[in-house]
Order: C-alpha cells, then structure tokens, then sequence
C-alpha cells in the first residue's frame, strides 16, 4: 500500500510491472492512468496546483477508505504535481485483489474520490491565455454511487 | 487567536498571496469569511460566492459552520480538479 | 486495436507502457491483468485450453462490440494458452478513452464478456490431480448488467 | 452431410478424442446430439446434461435447436472459464 506525491515523471509501465509482479494471493489486478490530453492541439501545458501536507493526508485517507471497503491485496496511488506537458501522465491508480470485480471497484472508487477530494487544482494555459479547470459536476455526482 | 490562513488556485490570485496569519476572534470559518471579506476588495472579490470555495481546517475538508476553536491552519480553496 | 491469443508469455509492465505511449486524445486508460492465484499453495499449475480460430473471432467480436458501446481510442486484449505456472499472467486489457468512465466500463465488459463467451478453458492441476475449473454462476449473471 | 465435429476440455476427454467426421442427417444440434448419445456409453456421458454443454456452428456460438443446414463445423465444449 502506498501513496506517492511528486512532481517527477514515474514510469507507468515499470509500475505496472512491479506492482503485477507480487501478487500475493490476488488474481486480479487493475490500473488506471490519466495522461494531459491535448485538446485538439489547443493546449500547451498545464499546471497542477496542490496543498502540500493536506495532498498526502487526503490520498492516503481515501486508500485506507477503499480497504475496508473492498478485501485488496495492495493499492498504489501516484500524483504528480507543477508543470505538465501534452500526452505527460499525471497520475496513476492500480489496485489488486482475488477477484476483478473487487479490483474494478477500488480503482473507480479511488479515481472518484481522488478528483474531487483530494486538494489538485489544474490550471491550463493555452493561446488565449491561463485557465482554471472548472470542476465537473459528473465527477462531484460520481461519489454518490459509493 | 492566530490562524494560518492559506489561498490556494484562483483564491490565491484574487486575494494576491499564499498564505497569511490573521489575528481573529471569529467563531466559525462562516465569521472568519465575513471578517476577511470586509478587509479589502480584494478578499471580498475572492470570496464573493461561496458556492464556489471549499474550506480545509487542520487539512481535513470542513464545512463554513465548522467551529474554529483549537484549529491552526485555515485553507480555503476552489472545488479540486485532481486526477 | 489488437487482440492476440498466444502461449508465450507477454510482459505486462512493457505493454501497458506501450498503450499509454500512444494516447491521441485519450485522457484515461485502464489496464487489467489476470495472475493464476495459488490458491494458499495448493495450485501446482494450471492448463488453458482453447478453441483456435473460434477463440480469435470471439474476442475481436468483443471487441467490436466494446468500440460500439463506448468512445474508445485504443482497445487491447492478449490472452495465453497452455500450460501456467501460479503467479504467471494469464491474460490482460486495456482500455484508452477521453474521460475515465468509459475506460472503466469498456475494460470491465471487455473482461465479463471474455470470461463466459471466448472458448477457455482452465484446468487446474493440485496434489489431488487435475480438475476442470467450473464456471461461476457470477461471471455469468455479469453479462446481465452490459 | 458431413460435419467436422470437435469437442474441448472434459467433453473431449470423456469421448476420448478431440475431433471427427460425422455423417448425419440430422436437421439440427439436438438431432446429431440424440444421434451420437445412441452411438456409444462415452457419448452418453459426456451429452448426459445439456445444461453443462455449450454449442458452436461454424465458430459461432449457438442454441441447441438451431438447424445443420450449411453448417460444416460443430463444436461441443463446457461453459468458458477464461480471463
């Protein structure tokens, strides 16, 4: 179990792997990955915005969350923070456990919970400026399926 | 009491600073707005519709009735776009 | 858009690395892989079996179905047959989409509908002997929900 | 008419072998199943509960009163356990 905080690039594939890799007693391991899309090209970069202290608390709140709701073998959540490029990965959940359906649930559960509890803010700078991302309110709705 | 208040994304750009100590007697984050939104435009602009901002007291997410008795730092902020 | 049925082993860490790398304006990208569990040390091993020819229709005809469903960019399934050991990866997905909704519920059908409907079979091999591993009246009743 | 039939994972071990020809005229799956259970004891056994066996023509998943009629492949094997 672990939660990681960083403004550094991680290597999504070598975490797949070496999360994949001790399963334990899991069958069933899933991962999501959020990349800066690049809007047709419109965007340059993004910068994310975080409260240092509160980030890490917030994260590690919400994986302890998803463990007692769901029997998980292991849970990892990577966030980066500061400047982003186009097609850059910002994040990173995976989640494993004996069944898919445990797993599938714990990694939504996270990536809900994550965009709309935990203290990121994205600031997008294209052509005709810098703009704060405006809240979606499907992803405040989607914590009410939990 | 001395709080730590803290301005984070478009708060922090309205209101033009990161963080500040505010010297209050103000009993709830809901008199803690009122008396930062009568100090300048600036603050009253940042907070001018609640709807919009979020409160973190301690660094666990609050709500604007939350009491302020025994809390040190205060953050306000827009709704979190992570992920 | 892939799908390859094969005996050899894949590298998954490498594979989801390589989906991620190609986003185009996918956002989110959801990975699953499956590991032979073992079962508190009682598996020895485990045989798959399958259906050449039937078995690479079905599952590009799940997959067809998946990028009717849901906005995808990319879409990957590898599934192995033949003998595995425990803690060997028995098959993976992937998903790429725009937001993470579709990822999600794209590679979630992709895994119901390749569970109960692609010809696999698995045979489970303990110090008792081999036993075909029978379905599970869940997997089947998940098709239910698509 | 002569059908290619195959059979996987304990269909094939209990009849013993994994494909052959079958001459038949039977109009549709439950037909040639009726005519290879009065073949012999194996394939009595192994068609003994239908609910246990699933069918594919020609690759492709189907019911058991579905007709023979162009068919040239039939596959019997128990419900997938793959993923």
């Amino acid at each position: 179990m672990s939660v990681r905080v960083q403004q550094e690039a991680f290597d999504y594939g070598a975490e797949c792997a070496a999360f994949a890799a001790q399963p334990g007693s899991a069958g069933a391991v899933v991962t999501f990955c959020g990349i800066v899309r690049d809007n047709d090209g419109t965007l340059r970069g993004m910068e994310i915005e975080h409260y240092p202290g509160m980030t890490e608390r917030a994260l590690a709140r919400i994986e302890a969350e998803a463990r007692t709701r769901w029997s998980l073998t292991d849970a990892l959540i990577i966030h980066r923070h500061g400047p982003l490029m186009p097609g850059e990965m910002i994040m990173m959940v995976a989640t494993a456990s004996r069944h898919r359906a445990e797993a599938f649930a714990a990694a939504e559960f996270l990536m809900d919970y994550l965009k709309s509890r935990a203290p990121f803010w994205k600031k997008e700078q294209t052509a005709e400026g810098a703009a704060w991302v405006a809240a979606r309110d499907e992803d405040e709705d989607a914590l009410g399926r939990w | 009491m001395t709080l730590t208040v803290l301005y984070f994304a478009w708060l922090r750009e309205r209101i033009g600073l990161p963080r500040e100590s505010v010297e209050t007697s103000a009993a709830t984050v809901a008199d803690l707005v009122e008396e930062l939104r009568a100090r300048e435009e600036r603050y009253a602009l940042a907070f001018s519709d609640l709807k919009a901002v979020r409160v973190a007291l301690d660094q666990d997410l609050a709500e604007f009735d939350a009491p302020l008795a025994g809390v040190r730092e205060v953050a306000f902020f827009p709704p979190m776009t992570g992920g």
